[in-house]
């Protein structure tokens, strides 16, 4: 596909909307960021006396603000299609010569199916943990986070200008540090939270320097200005700027090869684990290069290694999900598949972008759905993660199996679930493109049968391998009730952004459509999927029909490898943190050593000198006079030789 | 303006100083609240002469006023503030407040009078020296400071405080004195070039310099403001320094004194000696790139907290140096935010660490703490907030100065901006193992029942705090004074920036 | 030749002076000869005082008058002026340094009896009756003398005999201290001895400079260079001897040796006098016969100074620093200073004339402080002069120690003291001289100085005081005023220096 | 005879005072060596008298002989009293001051 960049290039690049000013229900854009960011404020500064109504404040803010999302998506459906793109500008922030960046907020149709996203997965979630975090002491503290967390994710999908993009970028990575270390006492856990940080630290470094080529190219950083001279910047320009943001992207969304945090931010609470680490934020790398679409149009080679990358991702993480025992790490690498399917859609250029967010979406919904359904297992299990200690849930807990099924159906993608129609379109666009895309997707299709089966069964269905003092129970309402929502959602979220929502009409103003003749029969292409997932599942329904070991049989060089999530660490290790560890040390040894010690040895050397030196005053007069002579005489020879010359 | 805003800031302080010492000593808690008054009063004095400045004034200098002093040598006692003196003079004068506060019970009832009375010295000198537009007058307050905080470290410091202040002393002088020379080199020359020698900054920045002496004299400039603001590799004093002071002499002497040499690059190297300036760029770019990466790693291994802080203030130090020597607009205004950012994240560092050494017997080590978070929730908050506005996260003053550096430096090297952007990953790397190791985990047994913050100890943190939020939210006021002040300096050295693609009218526009 | 010597005319009015000091110190003998005891250590304290205030003012009444007189051999021109009115009010303070008899219990600073045997019996004898030693007077007078007359001498014999006039006495008072006889007195040996032998290089060196000028008169000498080129062997040796016996006064390395056994030895009060003031008074004679004399051949002379002064201010500083004796240190110090003083004299131009002119008051007075501080440290067996004793004195007397400090401070040249105003002025005029590597020697030596001045900063202020560490006398008000003098002229000459510096430049050149 | 010649003694005497003074141990001996030096400058004075053909070396020379009194009288003083407490005249006795 290298090469079609020029030609895409002609044919797709995104009609550029003009922002309309704020008026009308809009006017009250930054209410949406104020609102969360007002919650967070109060449970935090606040102390313990918001102890006791603090959570409900916290719910209270993101349920105002996600009915305030509706309302602008009323009002903003009411408007024609090119006018949907509404701008406010709050100051003027950072404006240094050249250099202007505004605080200026951006509500367009990309950020507003987000917005939505955001806000409404995350009220759900909100609730869930009035639940799940009943009995935990820093409860406020909790609901302050995630509060935080809402509003830098808002500000990073409402951002007009990458500059300030970044501020959201940064602030979701904080409030994912401070969740995932919300247990602090656990070393695991503040040291999953600091590897999380640093590592997102790296994508940063991309996205900062990305942010500086743009200004540098486009005299810049605000994404209608930049986008509208997108085509006039060199290609070679464009291919750095895409790969910058790539980068960021990585970190973010826990892309090869950043990818490894992701497992071990399952460290967080569980609610944290479905609203960061799956709905989310770590989707926002998806976000940034969709949004950056006009960039990568210009760059063909950006785009394929985009679509490597999500490739890679997509196998590495179906492949550790389908060997994890710990459920919540299963599912963080199925996240990290998923993710890889938009990252490869996002990688196809303009005809995969709405694929991606499309993906996204139902991903978000369903991927929460089964978080939270973990959670209420784990919940229920008194704490345990371990899926080889669970098996016959299924009667022990109706509400959360049943739920758990509509997320399961939907990430294999069985048709009429939600993950049907995104997944499939993906795996379908892969094609139009590059048919060895399209074959990687409906393989991983097909693992994703396996584990995701394989996690059905080894759960709610079997025999109980429960610890002895354990009385698995359903959860309260306040925990079901949101499951029973999304699993709803899981089911009805694809087919109704398809045939109610057109969400590909909906998002072409942003993200621009080359339509194109299909090639393949949507039908048959359905077909192949469908049969290799459906192969995906019968294996691992063959392979764990029978009695589950509590202690992991030992399996061959693949299974440990992904139990040990493929040496992600290791090779990390390796790579990185021990050379950089081992130049530390040698840098403070010079430090003390060569630069310091030439100071205190200069200085010693100065000691050393004198008390050789004050030996010359040795007491005796005539010594004394000797040396007088000398210097007559010294002082004659100089005179002689300054008078010769 | 006839008000002479600038000596009075001086006056003031040193009244109370002198006031202090006449306090009884048998009464700490008297000495210790005038003190906290003079600096108070010194601080709306400031906050008062801000509000007066005009951001767009074509006057190089504001509240200026002169007076002969020793006319046999063209001196004179002149001051007057641009943009960046005045940011860095309302810098000073807000800090000395928050250590007076925070530094309460640093020092024993004995010490007490001494202690503030020095306090309130250094703080009429900072004003001195960030205000002087008369280069010898400069030069003296430059000198003179060493002396109250040779007494503040070698007095009322740690264990090793005597040694460390000698070396920061001998250190100093180095500098001094070889600025000595050159200064009265530089004095020398314009008694040849105007008939009457003179130390007047503008009189100065108007000669026309033979390019091979500027390169002498910068050097002798260049080595004094790079000890001072350690730039690598003249740095080893200031861990010495850090680790042995007191938490307030520590923030005084990292977050405002050593911006001395910053401020003395921005303000007298580059309009003074334009050519050697430009000449010597490359050679202090990469002093700083390389003290950039080696702080940020020699903190990450450093066992010691004071001394963490010590080597990442050299790091970032790097990006302020950086930024100045690319001369381009971004640049120069960044670092000056830089510096104050720099001043208000140094003040939250070395605060909350004083609150924990007072709480843990005065152990700096690392090892020595754990879990503060579980019994000291706030102050672990503080500690952590530090710790963010130290690795310049986003909204905060740090990451607008940081930024702006990096976009100036980008415009020119990108190159050298590529390599420096790494410093920033290492950065949260030291940063958040200080916090992973001191706050987090299971509570060391020393801890147990560790006192959360008192309100008193809260106040000067929260300042510090709403300061560096604010800054870095609506850096817009002060970016507005900055920016004459470096464009001014940007004219004089005339190394053309390189130019950018003016933005298109963005789609966006209202009709 | 003619057998009639014409009388020669003398204006005795711009000597007054002068003769006002001569004529006390032989009244002063005369006292010593004929009042009795009890009433010589008034009296002598009434002539003294009054001699030399005296003498002060005629000075400043005749400040106007610039001629030589004597048929030439004395010359009053603004340098000399400013010269003796220099000794003379450091003489005054030394003078009140002197008189201090309340620090040590026996009474003043001198022995009874200088010719008593050391810890014999009749030594004990005369303590015990209290006896003082009032000829110290008279001699320290006609010291004075010497030294008005050294800078102001306008041929070599006038300037050999003032030297001679201004040691004589100076190294009779180096033997007479109360305390530490035998070290006191070896200082008297070793100072006379090395005195006598630099005046004999010196009269040599005048006989050769006579041989080749066929005068001793510096205008004479000067014209012969202009005249006459040849015959240089002569004026080489001449120059190179007589530059030998000014720079052993001066204490110049390495001429230097002496300096610090004959400080360490004497009487800190004549220490006092002999750094400040015979420093002041070779300095000047040295810019006298440089300038005026040999002035023509500036170019010979100034790169030997250039050698020496930054052998000085290195050799000084460097070997202060392994010093334990305060007294032996600030020794090594001024031989240090004197070096900064000799860059200033190389400078071979009005600013350089001027500059060492500043630094020598500034040098002056600050040196005679330190000295009144040390002279006030004391245990049972008298000063306590080890800087380890020493510690923790900030903590006593804040006062006391604070004083030390600043002039430990204006010795290191910190601004805002005079130290540090006189060393931008030597600086200033080497620079201008093109003199950029003594500068340079210069800066590295007050960087090394500075260590072993902090040092004791360091001492007295960080560090605690032991048990038996030495007690601070209250001084009478002699000392007290004399360090009060020496702070208040450190402090101002470094915060308001303008108006000395006006007083220097009008004072103006040499008078050839 | 030639004057130059007596200059050339004198420089001789000097010589020959100045090894004295560095050589000899007896502080008497040491200051009669000085005598010696500053006699050789009388001489040369006197010599340099004749031939510049004027007075003043002859009158220095009378001069320099009070002054050298002078000296003796001080000297002598002092070595004297050294002698007494220490029971000998040499001049490396008296060590206590040093380094």
């Amino acid at each position: 596909m290298i090469g079609t960049g020029a030609a895409m290039l002609s044919d797709s690049a995104p009609v550029l909307q003009p922002l309309a000013p704020a008026s009308g229900v809009f006017a009250y854009l930054w209410v949406l960021l104020a609102l969360p960011l007002f919650g967070a404020a109060v449970l935090l500064l606040g102390g313990r006396r918001t102890n006791r109504w603090g959570p409900y404040l916290g719910c209270l803010t993101v349920i105002t603000a996600a009915a305030y999302a509706i309302a602008l998506l009323v009002s903003m459906m009411a408007l024609p299609a090119d006018e949907r793109a509404i701008g406010q500008s709050l100051y003027s922030w950072v404006a240094v010569g050249s250099f202007q960046a505004e605080f200026a907020l951006q509500l367009d149709q990309l950020s507003m199916v987000f917005v939505l996203l955001i806000t409404i997965v995350g009220s759900l979630i909100h609730v869930y943990s009035l639940g799940y975090m009943e009995h935990d002491v820093d409860r406020r503290k909790f609901f302050g986070y995630l509060n935080l967390f809402i509003a830098a994710m808002l500000l990073l999908v409402l951002a007009d200008n990458y500059l300030l993009l970044y501020v959201g970028w940064e602030g979701v990575g904080l409030a994912s540090y401070l969740l995932i270390g919300f247990w602090q006492f656990k070393p695991s856990a503040a040291a999953a939270a600091k590897k999380a940080f640093v590592m997102n630290r790296i994508g940063d470094v991309g996205l900062s320097l990305a942010i500086m080529l743009i200004f540098v190219t486009f005299g810049t950083v605000a994404f209608d200005s930049v986008f509208a001279q997108a085509g006039q910047a060199s290609e070679t320009t464009l291919t750095w700027i895409g790969l910058l943001l790539l980068l960021a992207a990585c970190g973010k969304s826990a892309q090869f090869p950043l990818q490894a945090w992701l497992l071990d931010a399952m460290e967080g609470p569980t609610p944290v684990s479905a609203l960061i680490h799956a709905a989310t934020m770590v989707t926002a790398g998806v976000y940034l290069i969709v949004r950056s679409g006009a960039i990568f149009d210009g760059t063909a080679v950006a785009l394929t290694v985009v679509a490597i990358v999500g490739v890679i991702t997509m196998f590495l993480g179906a492949i550790i999900g389908s060997a994890k025992d710990d459920i919540k790490k299963a599912l963080a690498g199925s996240t990290m598949s998923q993710i890889g399917y938009m990252i490869i859609a996002a990688g196809l250029g303009p005809i995969g972008y709405v694929f991606a967010i499309f993906h996204l979406l139902t991903h978000g919904v369903f991927k929460a759905n089964l978080f939270l359904g973990a959670g209420s297992v784990i919940h229920g299990m008194d704490g345990q993660q371990d899926m080889r200690r669970y098996g016959a849930l299924r009667t022990a807990m109706v509400v959360t199996w049943l739920t758990f099924m509509c997320g399961y159906l939907a990430i294999i993608g069985i048709p009429p679930f939600s993950g049907f129609f995104s997944k499939d379109d993906i795996i379908h666009a892969a094609f139009e493109k590059n048919w060895i895309i399209g074959v990687c997707g409906v393989l991983a299709a097909g693992i994703t049968g396996f584990y995701m089966t394989r996690m059905i069964i080894m759960t709610f269905f079997g025999k109980a391998r429960w610890e002895d003092d354990v009385h698995p129970h359903e959860s309260k309402p306040v925990m079901t009730i949101p499951l029973i929502i999304l699993g709803i959602g899981s089911l009805f979220t694809g087919a109704a952004l398809v045939y109610w929502g057109d969400i590909v009409g909906w998002l072409e103003p942003v993200t621009g459509l080359q339509e194109e003749p299909l090639a393949i029969p949507t039908i048959a292409l359905e077909g192949i999927t469908l049969t290799v997932v459906l192969i995906g599942v019968a294996i691992a329904i063959a392979k764990y029909r029978s009695t589950v070991p509590v202690e992991p049989p030992p399996g061959n060089l693949l299974t440990v490898a992904a139990r040990n999530s493929l040496y992600d660490d290791a090779i990390n290790d390796a790579l990185v943190v021990q050379p950089t560890y081992a130049l530390s040390r040698g840098f403070v040894t010079v430090d003390d050593r060569v630069i310091d010690g030439t100071v205190e040895g200069s200085a010693s050397l100065v000691g050393g000198v004198s008390r050789r030196l004050r030996l010359v005053q040795t007491g005796f007069a005539r010594s004394y006079a000797l040396l007088m002579v000398a210097g007559a005489i010294l002082v004659a020879v100089v005179l002689v030789v300054v008078r010769l010359s | 303006m006839n008000i002479p805003w600038l000596t009075a800031l001086m006056v003031l302080p040193l009244v109370g100083s002198i006031i202090t010492l006449a306090l009884p000593r048998s009464r700490p808690q008297v000495v210790k609240a005038w003190a906290l008054i003079v600096a108070l009063a010194t601080l709306g004095l400031t906050i008062a002469m801000a509000l007066e400045f005009q951001a767009d004034a074509t006057a190089p200098f504001q509240f200026t006023e002169s007076y002969p002093w020793i006319p046999a040598f063209g001196i004179s006692y002149s001051v007057g503030v641009d943009g960046i003196g005045l940011v860095l003079v309302a810098l000073a004068t807000v800090l000395v407040p928050v250590v007076i506060l925070a530094g309460w019970n640093d020092v024993d009832d004995q010490a007490t009078k001494g202690y503030f009375a020095l306090l309130l010295v250094l703080e009429a000198l900072m004003v001195g020296v960030f205000s002087a537009t008369d280069v010898f007058l400069f030069y003296v307050f430059f000198e003179v400071m060493l002396v109250p905080v040779y007494f503040l470290i070698g007095r009322y410091g740690g264990a090793g405080r005597t040694r460390a202040a000698v070396k920061f002393l001998l250190y100093s002088l180095v500098g001094g004195l070889l600025m000595l020379a050159a200064l009265i080199g530089l004095y020398v020359v314009s008694a040849q070039q105007l008939g009457q020698g003179t130390f007047d900054f503008l009189a100065l920045v108007g000669l026309d310099i033979d390019p091979n002496m500027q390169k002498v004299l910068f050097l002798g400039f260049f080595i004094a403001f790079a000890i001072k603001a350690p730039l690598w590799p003249f740095h080893t004093w200031l861990p010495d320094a850090a680790k042995e002071s007191t938490p307030a002499t520590a923030i005084l002497l990292i977050g405002v004194l050593d911006k001395v040499g910053t401020f003395g690059m921005i303000r007298y190297l580059l309009p003074i000696f334009p050519a050697a300036s430009d000449f010597y760029a490359p050679l202090v770019i990469a002093l700083a790139v390389i003290g950039i990466l080696y702080g940020a790693l020699v903190a990450l291994g450093q066992t010691d907290m004071k001394r963490l802080f010590a080597y990442s203030s050299m790091s970032h130090f790097g990006f302020i140096a950086l930024g100045i020597f690319v001369f381009t607009l971004q640049g120069g205004s960044g670092s000056t935010v830089y510096m104050l950012a720099h001043g208000l994240s140094t003040a939250a560092v070395f605060i909350t660490a004083g609150y924990l050494m007072q709480r843990n017997g005065g152990s700096s080590l690392i090892s020595d703490y754990g879990g503060v978070n579980k019994v000291a929730p706030v102050l672990a908050g503080f500690f952590l907030f530090a710790a963010m506005s130290s690795l310049a996260l986003p909204g905060l003053a740090s990451f607008v100065g940081e930024f702006l550096v990096l976009v100036g430096t980008f415009i020119r090297y990108w190159w050298v901006a590529a390599i420096a952007t790494i410093g920033i990953v290492i950065t949260a790397a030291y940063a958040l193992r200080l916090y992973q190791k001191v706050a987090t985990g299971p509570t060391a047994p020393s801890l147990e029942g560790l006192p959360d913050l008192t309100a008193r100890e809260k106040l000067p943190l929260a300042v510090v705090v709403v300061l560096t939020l604010a800054i870095g939210f609506f850096p817009g006021p002060v970016l507005e004074v900055v920016n004459p002040a470096v464009e001014r300096t940007l004219e004089v050295v005339g190394v053309p920036a390189p130019d950018i693609p003016q933005a298109a009218p963005s789609g966006g526009e209202a009709p | 030749m003619n057998e009639m010597m014409p009388t020669p005319e003398i204006d005795y009015l711009p000597l007054l002076p002068m003769i006002i000091v001569a004529a006390a110190a032989v009244i002063g003998v005369i006292v010593e000869a004929f009042a009795p005891r009890r009433a010589r250590r008034p009296l002598q304290l009434v002539l003294a005082f009054g001699s030399l205030i005296g003498a002060f003012a005629a000075l400043v009444w005749q400040s106007g008058v610039r001629s030589t007189e004597v048929e030439g051999a004395v010359v009053i021109d603004g340098p000399s002026v400013i010269l003796q009115g220099i000794v003379l009010l450091l003489a005054i303070v030394a003078a009140l340094l002197i008189s201090e008899r309340t620090l040590d219990p026996a009474g003043d600073a001198f022995a009874p009896r200088a010719s008593a045997l050391p810890g014999s019996e009749d030594e004990r004898q005369f303590t015990s009756r209290g006896y003082l030693q009032t000829e110290v007077w008279p001699l320290f007078l006609f010291s004075v003398l010497g030294m008005m007359l050294f800078p102001a001498a306008n041929n070599l014999l006038v300037m050999f005999v003032a030297l001679e006039v201004m040691s004589l006495p100076l190294y009779l008072l180096a033997g007479m201290a109360r305390r530490r006889r035998l070290l006191s007195q070896e200082a008297a040996l070793k100072y006379f001895i090395l005195g006598a032998f630099s005046s004999a290089f010196f009269l040599f060196g005048s006989a050769l400079t006579y041989g080749y000028a066929g005068t001793i008169q510096f205008s004479g000498i000067a014209e012969a260079l202009t005249a006459q080129p040849g015959r240089s062997a002569l004026l080489v040796g001449g120059l190179a001897l007589i530059g030998v016996g000014m720079l052993f006064k001066i204490g110049a390395v390495p001429f230097h040796q002496w300096v610090p056994d004959v400080y360490q030895g004497s009487p800190s009060p004549i220490t006092a006098f002999m750094a400040a003031a015979v420093k002041v008074a070779a300095i000047g004679a040295l810019l006298r016969v440089l300038y005026v004399a040999f002035g023509g051949i500036r170019w010979d002379w100034q790169f030997m100074l250039w050698v020496i002064a930054g052998l000085t201010m290195l050799v000084g500083s460097i070997v202060a620093i392994s010093q334990s004796d305060i007294k032996r240190m600030l020794a090594y110090s001024s031989i240090a200073q004197a070096g900064f003083i000799l860059v200033g004299v190389s400078a071979a131009s009005q600013a350089g004339l001027d500059a060492s002119l500043f630094y020598l008051i500034a040098y002056g007075f600050t040196t005679m402080g330190t000295f009144a501080v040390v002279s006030l440290v004391r245990d049972s067996t008298g000063e306590a002069t080890k800087i380890s004793q020493w510690a923790g004195l900030g903590r006593k007397s804040p006062v006391l120690a604070t004083c030390f400090a600043i002039f430990m401070l204006a010795l290191a040249g910190i601004p805002l003291t005079s130290g540090f105003v006189g060393k931008f002025l030597v600086f200033e005029a080497a620079l201008a001289a093109d003199a950029i590597v003594v500068v340079l020697i210069g800066v590295l030596a007050s960087i090394i100085a500075a260590f072993f001045y902090v040092r004791v900063i360091v001492v007295m202020f960080f560090s605690d005081p032991p048990e038996d560490g030495p007690s601070v006398v209250i001084p009478s008000a002699a000392t007290t005023l004399a360090l009060a003098i020496s702070v208040a002229v450190t402090v101002i000459l470094g915060v308001l220096p303008q108006p000395v510096l006006d007083l220097i430049e009008q004072a103006g050149v040499f008078l050839g | 005879m030639n004057p130059e010649s007596y200059v050339v003694l004198a420089c001789v005497l000097f010589t020959l005072g100045a090894i004295g003074v560095l050589v000899r141990r007896n502080a008497i001996v040491v200051f009669m060596s000085i005598e010696l030096m500053l006699n050789a400058a009388n001489l040369a004075f006197v010599a340099f008298a004749r031939m510049n053909g004027n007075l003043e070396g002859q009158v220095i020379a009378f001069f320099v002989m009070v002054v050298a009194a002078a000296e003796v009288v001080v000297g002598l003083a002092i070595i004297v009293t050294i002698y007494r407490s220490r029971r000998s005249a040499s001049i490396d006795e008296p060590n206590l001051l040093k380094y």
